[in-house]
């Protein structure tokens, strides 16, 4: 059998049946794991649904991940559609902190919500642009190999970050590495906040407005990437350069660009953490969400429907997983890790694996 | 009735839903040279393919030297004694011509022992067919002609008693190409067998014995080709009456639209790639540049669509001097705002993005173009229907403008460059081998368009290798060796030999 | 001297891992087969011997199975991106989350240390060797000196790793109708299909290698270097390899002393750290410690230049244009 | 009753890892049983004591600073829990907070590093640089010129990221540089990397210095003594006082004094530690619980008066 031709399953089929035989291949083997490890696999999962999805709270969480993982992933899909690889998201999301954090300090003090926020959320995407384009610079002009400089970047910013918070940005004699709280017109309204304002109550959660900018974003990818020239100059750099070239685009200016772009929508991430959720600035707040971002974005295909749903997925994971280890004292966050990589395993590496079998019962059925 | 080589029966194979090939037959005797032609996308290549195991074929058989044989890869097909020559190089750039040579035939674990005897080996094959080839050369710096060379050679390495070429002369000059038919010569003498795929049939009919016409994925004859004439064959293969003659009126030529003045190029290396080049193109002319590949015509070409900046030297478009014009795009857009289209020479590398579907690739180059937009964005409608326009006006198929340009024959694709960049209604039309590796049915029809174009009063500049369109196409015919102007004269009275004569100058192979 | 001394051997021993896994990359990347899976592959490798040196109380059996082990997650990435043509960038991140869940899960199982294996007693893990004579002529100046103190006293797998491995490796992919093979299938595997190779094989066999040396890397870490497995130990050294990889663009001895470059100004920084510097007076550790990444980034802006990848790297080899 | 682990998790090997000894402890005692979490992120630290709450789980000990603002929050949400946290000052009418003098330990295990070390140079190697590394090296150096001014202390921080908690290769490096500097006595302050500190110690023939728990039994013989934080006592404590409803809210600091910190002598170093070294320590603890030496806090004022 041939893998990666044009595959003969109708459209819809691929977008339907095929992941969901393939999120079920993942639990299938989750469960053996959890099998051989002595709990029992659909009391797992139920619980494992259900804190995901099952109670308001768990939503709440759920979909406060998902923001994150939405950021991050549109920032890989964005440099990906340039041809480039961005693993710096990390890094730039973390640096975006300290845009935040400056700007917070600068004029929490004077300036009221409405103004504050915005230029909050502009620092954000400012400082996290910047860190991406040092190496997009650096790529561009001295073809520094883009993996590497954004690896390295992302060590970088951990040092940077740990010194200016640990030494200059620590609050006062504070026992913890962390800044002081922002003042509470920096603080992005929670959800419950703003339901509350139009008489839904749902149970209090760090999921707050960011989550609409996320979709928002979405729908922005979607536009500028396939509707309009930028986009379309944007994906030409990324799948043919000498056509580019041919058609008169300035290709180091659109691979700068779209790592600037990449940048700044993992800065945008971090909008989440910080003005939505901790109100003031931990060390490595961002664990690990600019890494996810990377599975997240290739799960989705790089388009953003793919990216939310993935994001989706991810966000449950990490939400329900966290119940589950809650409930199941055998089951720790280990375990749950090993969960995601099954799941990217079948879900994303191997997509096509039940295409064949598919395709063959789909012949049969005409 | 000499014996077979090669006895294809039945043969079908389809992509998906694409008919690739409709059970053929074909026998193909031993020591022969064997013709295939037929439009792009007929299903030439994909049958080779299949003899050569590269697909497999749905149905029929294969009969090599009169035993039936499945060959399931392209190993047992060189067990079987046939070697091809694919359309597409199958050759690793970063490798030497040695290392390209063994590869696949090493012979023993470590190279050593293999790299010697195949030098040795290598020598021999030389002589017997004159192929020289530096076996030590990088073959990604080596010319076409090289590569093609190396490729044949890789076959005959491995014992091929039948070599199969796809399109092999598509992309050489003609020198190339006759030194190509009088090396198949010497190989037939040796007893091989020769089974050639071209779109050329003076080819066709200079060196065959036999020829077989394919179209639409049939084959829909086979004949010697001693009972055939062209304008038989080209009949027979596009399946209605062709017009091989460009029929075009004498035109006095309108002003000068572009004008060149002591244009040098210089490489990093400090190579000159064009020197002191001096020309001009008026309206409603074509001015044709003939000269073996790699003379700088390809230099020029870029130089005057802003794709290069020149050493030295001025280019005046419209009375306008380009060099003193302020750019805040890059210089190929502004140019193409200007009015001066550019179809390249390599379609596949710079005038299309493979992956993008048809109506994309429809604004390759005019992106910028506001009247496909909606606001700030694409208006897909405007899109597809002006894709759907290209199709309609230069009949592309298949005729549908959500497909992948990649999916179409390399002819179609060539189609939809040229229709794009005429669709632009450009003053100045630079245009770089138009018609390589296209059928005659669609040479025609690229041709007249061309003409129609000339004489809406454009000026076009033509680069082509294929001496036969420059004569038929050029009102005046320049000749470029070694990045300078050999020598010009005027379209009507030029002769193949004259101007072979002006080309041979800077053959760089 | 013995400051110098001490830099250089710390840099040999900080670089063995590095190198290993380098090595590693270098086959599959080679192949055409993209390989960021190499973090996990050996933390499973040092999880993998950690456990069986304790279990059988000898290092050796501890290589084979963190060598296994590696392999087997090298062919699960061959399995999706060479037979089931998956995108072979998340091949390599389920490789890494796997191996960071699947190892403290089995670890919490097996050993109750939540996560971690127990110290391995001293049967049961590599040493340092002394090299003949190197005590004798330890206070010969240099020559004695750069003999006991820098080439002396090394496990065993360094000295695998610089004086097998490397010139082994070396020959294979430059010497051998293997080597030339895998460049083949890397750079151009249409090409080397119709020449008659079959590009799955070669790519499946590039794999194994680099399980192979993977599991060498991580045995180094676990059942040497610290003489027990921690989760997570690993700690990045995968991507610095990577990142080792492709400063060398994809060549042995230049990747091998990309290793030995992060090694070298690791250790630098080691000492650095807290030492007043003149004029400047104490920098945070912070920055010292940024030292290694911020010269890597230098040197590849300033003199490495554009690294050109095997063409086909990434690409899932699909017969069809 | 119940705990709560921060990131770097139940089995650190140092606080973490004891709060859970602490724990079962008490559930052999009592028989009572409790429940514990582990989280791996910010957001889920007030969910993990929410969840907590919500099973009526009480008290509910947070072990580590990072839990103060989440603490914080939720104590509010369910006033009628009785919440405790460890390392760190947490506001709330139902908050107990439980503050180690890290500084004590480190200065008697500092006294004891300068009188083993015969380079007169001794080392200091730190997980990440937060103020709480801060305040262990701080202390530790205030101890090593208490017996000896001009020695030196060669300090290293093992990493920017909580990753340096758990990267013993690096440790191993970090003592063999520090060896190579002459350096002969290492306090590792830097959870599982420590084990790689102890672990190059004892291969090198040099001392080292355990943390948090007593480490003395890895390597009897080279492990000179720990530097034990009874995180453990504090958790059993807690749990007992809230059996016995003896719980008391409000900020608690554990030092020399109220055992809650202490250098560690038992029968693994006895051999090591001459009476001589024995004699001046116990001396010097006598004067830090009854003040006559000061031992300067680095959280003070984020800054250590000895370098
Ligand atoms: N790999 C493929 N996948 C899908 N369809 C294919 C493939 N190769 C060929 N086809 C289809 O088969 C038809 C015949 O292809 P083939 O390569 O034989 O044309 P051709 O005669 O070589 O054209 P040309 O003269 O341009 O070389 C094409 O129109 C194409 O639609
Ligand atoms: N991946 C593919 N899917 C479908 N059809 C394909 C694919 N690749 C090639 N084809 C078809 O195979 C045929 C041959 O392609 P090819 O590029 O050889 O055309 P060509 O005219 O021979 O190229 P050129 O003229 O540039 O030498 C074309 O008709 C094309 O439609
Ligand atoms: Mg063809
Ligand atoms: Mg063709």
């Amino acid at each position: 059998m041939k893998f990666g031709q044009p595959s003969t399953l109708p459209r819809w089929a691929q977008l339907t049946i095929l992941p969901a035989l393939n999120l079920l291949a993942a639990l299938l083997v989750t469960g053996v794991v959890t099998w051989v490890i002595g709990e029992n696999p659909l009391e797992c999962l139920k619980i494992l649904v259900h804190g995901a999805l099952g109670y308001g709270e768990g939503i709440g969480y759920t979909l406060f991940y998902t923001t994150d993982f939405i950021f991050t992933g549109l920032a890989v899909a964005a440099a990906f559609h340039a041809g480039l690889f961005n693993i710096g998201g990390e890094g730039q999301a973390y640096l975006a902190g300290l845009g935040i954090t400056l700007t917070v300090f600068a004029f929490d003090k004077v300036l009221p919500f409405w103004i504050l926020m915005p230029l909050c959320m502009l620092a954000a995407m400012a400082f996290g642009a910047a860190w991406a384009y040092i190496p997009a610079w650096l790529q561009a002009r001295r073809g520094s190999h883009i993996v590497v400089t954004t690896i390295m970047f992302n060590f970088i910013s951990y040092s940077l970050m740990l010194y200016l918070i640990g030494h200059q940005l620590i609050e006062p004699g504070s026992q913890n590495p962390t800044t002081r709280e922002f003042g509470q017109n920096a603080w992005m309204p929670a959800m419950q906040n703003i339901l509350a304002g139009i008489g839904i109550s749902i149970p209090s959660t760090p999921l707050n407005g960011t989550f609409f900018l996320a979709l928002i974003a979405c729908v922005l990818f979607y536009l500028v990437v396939w509707h309009s020239r930028w986009g379309y100059e944007l994906r030409t750099v990324g799948t043919n350069e000498h056509a580019a070239r041919y058609a008169g685009m300035n290709v180091t200016k659109i691979i700068i660009l779209a790592m600037c772009a990449s940048g700044a929508l993992s800065g945008l991430a971090s909008v989440n953490e910080l003005l939505g959720s901790t109100h003031r600035m931990n060390v490595l707040f961002t664990n690990g969400i600019g890494f996810v971002g990377v599975a997240v974005a290739l799960m989705g295909r790089n388009h953003p429907v793919g990216i939310i749903l993935s994001a989706l997925l991810f966000g449950a994971l990490t939400q329900g997983g966290l119940d589950l280890s809650f409930a199941k004292p055998m089951i720790t966050r280990e375990m749950v890790l090993l969960i995601e990589g099954l799941v990217i395993l079948f879900c994303g590496g191997l997509e096509n694996l039940f295409e064949p079998i598919l395709a063959s019962f789909f012949k049969r059925g005409k | 009735m000499t014996d077979l080589a090669i006895e294809l029966i039945g043969i079908c194979k389809s992509f998906g839903a694409v008919a690739a090939n409709r059970d053929i037959e074909m026998k193909v005797a031993k020591g022969s040279i064997h013709g295939i032609i037929g439009e792009n996308g007929a299903g030439k290549s994909t049958l080779m393919s299949i003899l050569y195991g590269y697909y497999q074929a749905d149905a029929g058989t294969i009969r090599v030297n009169g035993k039936d044989t499945h060959i399931r890869n392209s190993q047992e097909a060189i067990r079987l004694g046939i070697g091809m020559v694919h359309q597409h190089f199958m050759l690793v750039d970063t490798f030497t011509v040695l290392e390209n040579i063994i590869l696949g035939a090493e012979g023993g674990l470590v190279l050593k022992h293999g790299v010697k005897q195949a030098r040795a080996h290598l020598k021999e094959l030389n002589k017997e067919y004159g192929l020289e080839v530096d076996p030590d050369a990088v073959v990604g710096k080596l010319g076409v002609g090289l590569q093609q060379r190396v490729e044949i050679l890789k076959a005959l390495y491995r014992g091929a008693d039948v070599l199969i070429l796809d399109e092999p002369t598509a992309v050489l000059t003609p020198q190339e190409a006759d030194h190509l038919f009088r090396i198949l010569r010497t190989l037939k003498e040796q007893g091989k067998t020769v089974i050639l795929i071209t779109h050329k049939l003076r080819e066709v009919l200079d060196i065959t014995d036999n020829v077989s016409v394919m179209r639409g994925g049939q084959m829909v004859g086979n004949v010697r080709t001693c009972d055939v004439d062209r304008a038989g064959l080209a009949d027979l293969m596009v399946g209605r009456k062709v017009n091989l003659q460009v029929d075009k009126a004498q035109r006095e030529p309108g002003e000068v639209v572009l004008s060149v003045k002591d244009l040098n190029l210089v490489d990093r290396r400090n190579v000159k790639l064009l020197k002191d080049i001096n020309l001009q193109v008026r309206a409603g002319e074509i001015v044709g540049i003939a000269g073996v590949a790699g003379n700088g015509q390809s230099e020029l070409l870029e130089v005057l669509a802003g794709m290069q900046q020149p050493s030295t030297g001025e280019i005046f478009y419209k009375g306008q001097n380009l060099g003193t014009l302020k750019y805040r795009q890059p210089k190929a857009a502004v140019l193409r705002k200007l009015g001066i289209a550019h179809v390249p020479e390599d379609r596949s590398r710079e005038g299309l993005v493979k992956a993008f579907p048809n109506y994309e690739n429809a604004i390759l180059g005019y992106q910028c173009d506001r009247s496909v937009c909606k606001g700030p964005l694409y208006s897909r409608k405007a899109l597809v229907a002006r894709m759907n326009q290209l199709i309609k006006q230069f009949d592309i198929r298949p005729d549908n403008p959500m497909l992948r340009v990649g999916l179409l024959s390399g002819g179609n694709q060539q189609k939809v460059v040229l229709a794009r960049e005429i669709h632009a209604n450009p003053d100045l039309l630079l245009i770089g081998q138009p018609t390589r590796g296209v059928d005659i049915g669609a040479i025609e029809f690229i041709h007249r368009r061309l003409v129609e174009l000339r004489d809406a009063g454009k000026a076009i500049l033509l680069v082509s290798v294929e001496l036969e369109e420059i004569m038929s196409l050029s009102d005046r015919i320049l000749v470029m060796a070694g990045g300078q102007i050999t020598g010009e004269m005027a379209g009507k009275d030029a002769t193949a030999p004259a101007l072979g004569l002006l080309m041979g100058g800077g053959d760089k192979h | 001297m013995e400051q110098l001394i001490s830099l250089l051997d710390s840099t040999i021993r900080v670089s063995t891992p590095l190198v290993l896994a380098a090595l590693a990359g270098l086959f599959s990347e080679r192949s055409g087969v993209v390989d960021i899976g190499l973090e996990g592959k050996m933390l499973t490798a040092a999880f993998a011997s950690a456990a069986v040196a304790y279990a059988t109380g000898n290092p050796w059996l501890g290589l084979l199975a963190g060598m296994f082990a590696a392999t087997m997650l090298s062919m699960l990435h061959a399995l999706v991106s060479v037979t089931y043509n998956g995108n072979q960038l998340i091949s390599g991140m389920a490789v890494n989350t796997i191996a960071s869940g699947i190892t403290p899960v089995l670890g919490l199982a097996w050993f109750q240390q939540g996560g971690n294996s127990p110290q391995l007693d001293d049967v049961a893990r590599f040493h340092e060797i002394n090299l003949p004579f190197a005590d004798s002529i330890a206070n010969v100046p240099v020559i004695g000196q750069i003999y006991s103190g820098l080439l002396s006293g090394h496990c065993i797998l360094v000295y695998l790793a610089f004086l097998v491995v490397l010139p082994l490796v070396t020959w294979t992919v430059y010497c051998s109708r293997f080597g030339l093979r895998l460049r083949a299938v890397g750079e151009n595997p249409h090409a080397a299909d119709t020449a008659g190779i079959s590009v799955v094989r070669i790519r499946y066999l590039a794999l194994l290698c680099n399980g192979m040396l993977c599991g060498m890397a991580g045995t180094f870490l676990s059942v040497y270097q610290t003489g027990s497995f921690i989760k997570e130990m690993t700690a990045g050294k995968g991507f610095l390899a990577l990142a080792a990889l492709i400063f060398g663009k994809w060549r042995p001895t230049y990747a091998v002393m990309g290793c030995l470059l992060f090694a070298f100004a690791d250790a630098v920084q080691i000492r650095l750290e807290g030492v007043p510097l003149p004029f400047i007076g104490e920098i945070p550790s912070q920055f010292i410690q940024v030292i290694p990444y911020v010269l890597t980034v230098l040197l590849l802006a300033g003199f490495v230049g554009r690294a050109v990848a095997p063409k086909a790297i990434g690409i899932p080899f699909v017969k069809s244009r | 009753p119940a705990v709560v682990y921060d990131q770097a998790g139940k089995f650190d090997k140092s606080f973490n890892e004891a709060a859970y000894k602490g724990a079962e402890q008490f559930k052999k005692e009592t028989g009572v049983a409790y429940r514990d979490a582990q989280i791996s992120s910010d957001a889920q630290k007030e969910q993990v004591l929410r969840d907590m709450a919500r099973k009526n789980m009480d008290p509910i000990i947070a072990v580590g600073f990072s839990y103060t603002q989440a603490i914080e929050s939720v104590a509010k949400e369910f006033p009628k829990t009785r919440f405790v946290i460890i390392d760190s000052v947490a506001k709330g009418a139902n908050v107990k907070s439980i503050l180690f003098k890290e500084q004590e330990g480190s200065f008697l295990v500092g006294m004891a590093a300068a009188m083993k070390s015969k380079t007169n140079t001794v080392g200091f190697i730190g997980g990440m640089d937060v103020p709480l590394i801060r305040a262990f090296a701080c202390g530790y150096v205030q101890g090593v010129k208490f017996v000896n001014k001009n020695d030196k202390v060669i300090q290293n921080m093992t990493g920017t990221t909580p990753a340096a908690f758990n990267d013993p290769a690096r440790g191993t490096e970090l003592a063999k540089s520090q060896f190579d500097r002459g350096v002969d006595v290492v306090f590792a302050a830097a959870g599982g990397t420590g084990l790689g500190v102890l672990q190059s110690a004892k291969s090198a023939g040099k001392y080292s210095i355990g943390v948090d728990s007593n480490q003395n039994y890895l390597h009897p013989g080279s492990v000179l003594t720990s530097m034990v934080k009874r995180v453990d006592i504090a958790v059993h404590n807690t749990f007992m006082d809230a059996k016995n409803n003896t719980w008391k809210p409000g900020i608690q600091v554990l030092g020399l004094k109220e055992n809650g910190i202490d250098w560690a002598l038992d029968a693994n170093n006895r051999p090591l530690i001459t009476p001589d070294m024995e004699k001046h320590i116990k001396a010097a603890r006598a004067d830090i619980i009854s003040g006559k030496i000061k031992v300067v806090d680095y959280r003070a004022n984020n800054s250590c008066p000895v370098q």
